[in-house]
């Protein structure tokens, strides 16, 4: 029955890749929609036949066939559901079945080959993240992992006749094949060391080895080279300069797949080895200083940027830093909490933003919105669900989980790692806010399509009234005509939103009374079979966590609060404070300048080295900043060596006889 | 010594043969010189004892493989290299690649003799044999030739089966094969 | 009797001349005449070494030496006169279409 | 050693009658007549595949130099799956291109004849021959298009370094036979590993060049330079086919003989094959991705191919032997059908085989679109594909025979070279047409049905691998 699970979407992609362009779009729309819909169904039931196990043995396992067996080798094909893996095909198949009927809305406009094109790519993703998600063994979630990837790259690339979105999608594949690069190193020489890929043996044979205290040993530089495969996925630093670029997809993608579930796979992935990784508590605190950093670094520059998506990108890249952070601090519950959480509201935020670029004919530049919450009452009122959610106001999901991360994090005694986080969440809700405000608060829209040139000027945004715009172009005057989500659309929108309340209350605190159900659950996921589940030992701290939840409520309210102030009431003072600290201001805007750096320190010297002769043609332009860099790397090096094939047959023969001395000369002289 | 004698004489006149079949640029003088090449090359065979091998050079390399060679170059009447070029460089002179290969040629020598040599010093097998009785019956040559080598004969025939068949695939005259194509 | 290293460095000195040929020579014909030189190079090897073991093989082997070279030099002479026929050239230089 | 038995030679002379068939059935040929003279070469390579698997287990000997032992029978089964479709790859581009039908057939059953020969081969001297039939037939091949000045020139810069490397693999053999008094591999194989501990510069010598000798036939740097240029010019097909039957024959004597008889000298001969492995990964996969000719760039990808077969050689335990042929096989197949595709989408004057020309070919050619992609991912080594099983086992040989350099050269090369067959995905998905690209021609059924079938294999041995994997590691027991 497992194996249904990802055979489903499976089946939806065979249909719409097979047979797609002859069938009208409500079919393969309605098609791709119902085998996730189904495909959540038989999750529920087997999450019910789980919960009816006892708590130590909860796992369900299906071996498909055995995959590779040679010689004292065996591996197969299995899926096995525990409670981790539980909840994460949950998570995936649910978000994933509101964002596919989302999707038959929003990508209504497309030709009927591009609308099958698009949700068989779709229901192939969804199948390798429930590949991923359900194996077993290493290579099983490499199958998910590598499959995911694939799906990422054509969906962010899409549109590939917008020159940008082909060049981010290029770019998400450069920088996530350096991060798979390190995992499969990482897998290997885990198979090398121990044998086996099978996460429970892995774990029991880890659990019986010493944690490597103080020494940097195999254990460590396997869980090291699976971190760096993480940082790619999940994109943390230095490999997350292309989440915010695959914003070039299509909203719900950017929902469903850089926002809600691939990008978690890291974190999944530790959550998955929580045994490995606590046996390697070096490796552990990389992990959490990591996150932290990301987490502090993307909510700054997300405080500044203009475009809808870019800032819920990096919110993004900001909540999964707390993620990792979690992982880091042995919080594995606390990670996988959040990222539950966060897979309602961040879909939920994309998909409105998608509504809100839906309504306003593909507009993303905030400083043209504003007082939308008039026309799009719906979408405004489960965004701004949302953003209350994902700032941590008391009693919505956020709140919870986020305030587990904080709770563990300073329990932990990493005070100062604690201190980062609770400065990330400030920015959260502070940036959160900001985009609230300008998007739907305010005087009405502003001109809809006239671009301001201002980024990154001395004054973005001073002074732009409404007025002297408007009138020019069809802003104000078109407003009318903006409508909110088409039914499709506000149905997901609302439930999302319902979800984004409720969701945490799976995970109520001991010291608010309730159980920590989710914890409880998930605590077997984490130690080797027939290891001992850690207890809720938290329980006696009720006093620190209590005080914990109380400062991390005002440092939410006192965003919100904070953003209010600014871009509510003082908008000018905003530009003000961005005039009296020009540097900082362009340094955030600018992204740290992380792109150019990357540019300039390994893209350019490389172009001069070879600006000639090398992607000439149409497909020419792979180097795009950033890590792209190490694309440019072989780049050059392809132009020198190719320059050795100079098509005289004197010289191929010179090559040859070269390689005859010298390896006659190596072995009469060595 | 003149069996010393003749050796150095053959071994002199093969090797200066060899150089000067390289050192040409008329491509007719390089085939005439590599047959005096070979024929000295069979005066080395039979000082070696394998008459049958010796006669088999002459008749097959000297006789079959350079009559093939001299035919092609008459049929193409083949141009001789670029002689402006060639009266400014010497073949040592020649830039790049030239220069490089007879290097690298030196090198190998170096590096065979150098083997050989130590070869001899540390009584592996050359010349450890050299009481050796030699096998120069052409009986006894047939005999081994279609018992043991019997299948590697056979090969051979298919070899020169498909070397036949591709010389006639490559060098039919363009015209006939184009028509040919047609029809199908 | 001539030691058989004699044997072996003529052939080894024959043999490096042939390779040599290959890159000094800028004339298709004269190139193949260069590994030709580099198989009667082997041959004499062959021949000395049986010589020396006191075995028949090597002569045979040099049989099939000889035919590999017949079979060879058909082919190869078949590509240089289809060569000529494009370009009217024996140059290789002025075959570079193919490179990079 | 007469051996009476003749049939370890049965799958050999199933094909060689093939070929002799083909050249009367063209002889005796009506002017304009049809015949279905690839019809014919089936039939034989069908012979040959059920005699090898008669053969199976017997350790046939014939001759004393052609052995039938399960090794040389796998190669043989993967180079009659190779020439089964190579033919019906070719009865279009036959067609099309106004190819002399009867000695193309023939010379690629011949070809077929010589990698056989080559793979079941016990003595120096057969392989040699071997070596040369395969290769003439395979020069000729190349430039079987002889209006074409690029085939003539790839054909004649195949056949002069061709003949040069044997040269040296000959030198090689006339060192071995100077040591060993012998060319049979189990003689000098007794006589090498009584001298194991010597220094003998003389068969180090003839180690080398022997070594020289099949690093050229498998393309492996720095003996590679007249792939790119061969491959590029020949007809897409032939490239196919030389870049699979060819590299598995030779490396299947490549096995054999320094598995075998070299084995005893394995600590000389593995440092060596170490470099020429990283070189060969790193050039091929790096000069790959600067290429904008499919078939130069698929030439680049065989070289790096080849480096990765040789991880396998040198990692030889008891994972790595299985994972040289099983790697040998999943290549072939993917390699060949890739170049299948390439070769129709060519017309007789264009070859259409720039990366441009595959710029939409999902909106004109969905089915050829989605097989090349699931080739491309295979040779990419992206999962569930059988590049990736191969890969995977080749790899995680090499780590724990301890190679672990090797292990990160040849992940981080295939990480880089997804790179380049995605750029053809993407091509032929994500990019308009170009408006004055001629519409790709129509696929035959014959065609149609090897390609399927080529996939079938791709994707079946990437999901169920491990009976082929237990197949090729009991076989390749046998040469050790």
């Amino acid at each position: 029955m497992l194996a249904l699970v990802p055979l489903f979407p499976l089946l939806g992609f065979v249909i719409n890749a097979a047979l797609g362009r002859r069938l009208p779009k409500t079919v393969s729309g309605s098609v791709a929609s119902a085998v996730m819909v189904a495909s959540f169904v038989v999750s529920v039931m087997i999450v019910l036949e789980l919960a009816a196990m006892p708590a130590d043995q909860r796992a369900i396992e299906q071996t498909v066939y055995t995959w590779i067996a040679s010689g004292d080798f065996v591996l197969d094909l299995t899926f096995r559901v525990d409670p981790l893996a539980a909840v994460m095909i949950l998570v995936v198949t649910g978000i994933g079945a509101l964002i596919h009927i989302y999707s038959t809305a929003y990508m209504h406009d497309e030709s009927v080959g591009e609308y099958a094109r698009y949700f068989s790519y779709l229901n192939l993703f969804a199948a390798f993240m429930l590949v991923l998600v359900l194996g077993a063994n290493f290579l099983v979630l490499f199958v998910g992992w590598e499959g995911v990837g694939l799906c990422s790259y054509l969906l962010i690339g899409f549109w590939f006749r917008k020159r940008s979105a082909a060049d981010a999608g290029k770019k998400a594949f450069v920088v996530n094949r350096i991060g798979d690069y390190a995992f499969i190193l990482g897998m290997l020489f885990l198979f090398a060391r121990f044998g086996t890929l099978d996460f429970r043996q892995l774990a029991s044979t880890v659990a019986a080895m010493p944690p490597e205290e103080g020494v940097f040993g195999a254990l460590s530089i396997a869980s090291l080279l699976l971190f760096i495969g993480a940082t790619g996925k999940s994109a943390q630093i230095p490999l997350y300069t292309w989440l915010p670029d695959a914003m070039e997809g299509p909203t719900p993608v950017s929902a469903l797949i850089h926002a809600a579930t691939m990008v978690t796979a890291g974190v999944y992935m530790i959550g998955r080895n929580a045994v490995l990784f606590s046996h390697a508590p070096e490796t552990m605190m990389i992990v959490a200083v990591v996150g932290a950093l990301t987490a502090v670094m993307a909510g700054t520059i997300g405080l500044v940027q203009n475009d809808i998506k870019r800032v819920l990108a990096y919110s993004t890249v900001s909540q999964l830093g707390l993620m990792f952070l979690a992982m880091g601090v042995g919080a594995f519950g606390a990670g996988i909490f959040h990222l539950y959480t966060h897979a309602f509201f961040k879909a939920l935020l994309f998909l409105g933003s998608g509504a809100v670029i839906h309504a306003l004919h593909g507009e993303q530049d905030i400083r043209q919105m504003g007082g939308l919450r008039r026309y799009l009452p719906i979408t405004y009122w489960t965004f701004l669900i949302g953003s209350l959610a994902i700032a941590g106001v008391p009693f919505l999901s956020g709140f919870f989980s986020k305030d587990e991360i904080l709770y563990e994090t300073f329990h932990g005694g990493h005070t100062l790692l604690w201190l980062i986080a609770a400065v990330a969440s400030l920015l959260t809700a502070v940036y959160m806010f900001r985009l609230v405000f300008l998007t739907f608060h305010g005087d009405g829209p502003h001109a809809v399509g006239v671009t301001s040139h201002d980024v990154g000027a001395t004054s973005p945004r001073v002074g732009a009234t409404p007025n002297d715009v408007g009138a020019t172009s069809h802003g104000l005057g078109a407003a009318p005509h903006l409508h909110d989500a088409p039914p499709a659309m506000a149905l997901v929108l609302i439930v999302l939103a319902v979800g984004s309340v409720l969701a945490g209350y799976v995970g109520i605190p001991h010291a608010l009374g309730g159980h920590n159900a989710l914890a409880t659950w998930l605590a077997p996921s984490f130690v080797p079979v027939g290891g001992e589940i850690a207890g809720e030992a938290a329980a006696e701290e009720t006093a620190l966590e209590l005080t914990l939840m109380g400062v991390s409520s005002l440092i939410a309210l006192a965003g919100i609060a904070l953003a209010a102030f600014v871009w509510l009431t003082r908008r000018a003072l905003a530009a003000a404070i961005a005039l009296r600290y020009p540097t900082l201001y362009r340094l955030l805007l600018n992204k740290y300048y992380v792109d150019e750096i990357y540019d300039a320190a390994v893209v350019r010297p490389i172009q001069a080295l070879s600006q000639e002769g090398l992607w000439r043609g149409f497909d020419v332009k792979v180097v795009d900043g950033a890590v792209n860099g190490t694309g440019a790397i072989v780049d050059a090096s392809a132009t020198l060596l190719r320059r050795l094939q100079t098509g005289s047959v004197r010289a191929y023969a010179g090559s040859l006889f070269i390689g005859v001395v010298v390896i006659l000369g190596y072995y009469l002289w060595r | 010594m003149p069996e010393t004698l003749v050796f150095y004489l053959l071994a002199g006149l093969a090797i200066g043969a060899s150089a000067l079949v390289i050192g040409q640029r008329n491509p007719m003088y390089s085939v005439m010189l590599l047959i005096a090449s070979f024929g000295a090359l069979a005066g080395l065979y039979i000082q070696l004892e394998a008459p049958f091998v010796a006669v088999a050079q002459i008749i097959i390399y000297a006789g079959a493989i350079m009559v093939l060679f001299l035919f092609v170059v008459m049929l193409l009447n083949a141009p001789q290299e670029d002689a402006a070029e060639w009266d400014r460089l010497h073949p040592l002179r020649q830039p790049g690649i030239a220069r490089f290969g007879a290097m690298l040629g030196l090198l190998l020598v170096v590096q065979l003799a150098w083997a050989l040599i130590r070869a001899a010093e540390i009584g592996a097998p050359v010349g450890s044999r050299s009481d050796a009785a030699a096998v120069s019956s052409v009986r006894e040559v047939g005999r081994v030739l279609f018992t043991d080598y019997m299948f590697a004969f056979e090969a051979t025939s298919i070899l020169i089966l498909v070397a036949m068949v591709g010389a006639v695939v490559l060098a039919r005259r363009e015209d006939a094969g184009e028509a040919e194509g047609e029809e199908r | 009797m001539i030691p058989l290293s004699d044997y072996l460095i003529v052939s080894a000195i024959l043999f490096a001349i042939g390779t040599a040929g290959v890159f000094l020579r800028r004339n298709l014909i004269t190139i193949l005449l260069s590994v030709e030189i580099m198989l009667n190079a082997v041959n004499l090897t062959f021949v000395a070494f049986g010589r020396y073991l006191g075995s028949v093989d090597g002569q045979i082997i040099v049989f099939f030496v000889m035919t590999v070279a017949a079979a060879e030099a058909a082919v190869g002479l078949a590509i240089v006169i289809a060569l000529f026929r494009h370009r009217e050239s024996l140059n290789p230089e002025a075959f570079t279409a193919l490179k990079w | 050693m007469f051996d009476s038995t003749f049939d370890a030679v049965v799958p050999l002379l199933c094909v060689i009658l093939a070929a002799l068939a083909a050249m009367g059935a063209e002889a005796f040929r009506a002017r304009g007549e049809r015949m279905p003279i690839g019809g014919l070469g089936i039939v034989g390579l069908a012979g040959a595949g059920v005699s090898s698997v008669l053969l199976w287990n017997r350790n046939a000997a014939s001759f004393g130099v052609i052995l039938a032992d399960n090794f040389g029978l796998f190669v043989t089964l993967v180079l009659v799956v190779v020439g089964v479709l190579t033919i019906m790859f070719s009865s279009q581009v036959v067609r099309r291109d106004a190819l002399p039908a009867g000695e193309y057939y023939a010379l690629v059953l011949f070809a077929i004849a010589g990698m056989i020969m080559m793979a079941t081969a016990n003595d120096l001297l057969v392989i040699f021959l071997a070596l040369e039939i395969l290769s003439v037939a395979v020069y000729v091949l190349t430039g079987i298009r002889r209006d074409d000045q690029r085939a003539t020139e790839a054909a004649f810069k195949y056949f002069l370094l061709g003949a040069f490397s044997s040269a040296f693999f000959l030198y090689g053999i006339a060192f071995t036979y100077g040591v060993a008094g012998s060319t049979r591999l189990d003689r000098v194989g007794a006589y090498l590993a009584a001298q194991s501990m010597s220094d003998s510069p003389l068969i180090l010598m003839a180690l080398a060049l022997l070594l020289v000798g099949f690093a050229f036939k498998i393309s492996a740097v720095p003996f590679h330079m007249w792939t790119p240029d061969a491959y590029e010019g020949a007809p897409a097909i032939v490239t196919g086919f030389m870049s699979t039957g060819v590299k598995a024959a030779a490396f299947a004597a490549f096995a054999r003989v320094f598995l075998s008889a070299f084995e005893p000298f394995s600590a000389d001969w593995a440092p060596i094959v170490w470099i020429i492995a990283a070189l060969t990964m790193i050039l091929g996969t790096v000069v790959g991705v600067a290429q904008s000719n499919l078939k130069r760039m698929l030439a680049y990808s065989s070289i790096a191919h080849g480096g990765y077969l040789l991880v396998g050689l040198v990692a030889a335990n008891e994972v790595g032997k299985a994972a040289i042929l099983f790697y040998l096989l999943a290549y072939a197949v993917t390699n060949l059908a890739a170049f299948g595709v390439i070769a129709l989408l060519g017309s007789r004057d264009r070859g259409n085989d720039e990366l441009r020309d595959y710029a939409g070919l999902w909106h004109t050619r969905p089915a050829l679109a989605a097989l090349m992609t699931v080739c491309l991912l295979s040779l990419g080594g992206l999962p569930p594909t059988v590049g990736f099983i191969g890969k995977w086992y080749i790899f995680s040989a090499a780590v724990s025979a301890g190679y672990y350099g090797l292990a990160i050269i040849g992940v981080l090369t295939s990480v880089v070279s997804v790179f380049f067959y995605l750029r053809v995905v993407v091509m032929m998905y994500m990019a308009e047409r170009e408006v004055a690209a001629a519409m790709p021609p129509r696929v035959t059924g014959v065609s149609m049905a090897a390609l399927a079938f080529a996939i079938f294999v791709i994707v079946y041995l990437g999901v169920m691998p491990t009976q082929v994997l237990d197949l090729a590691s009991a076989s390749i027991a046998t040469i050790f």
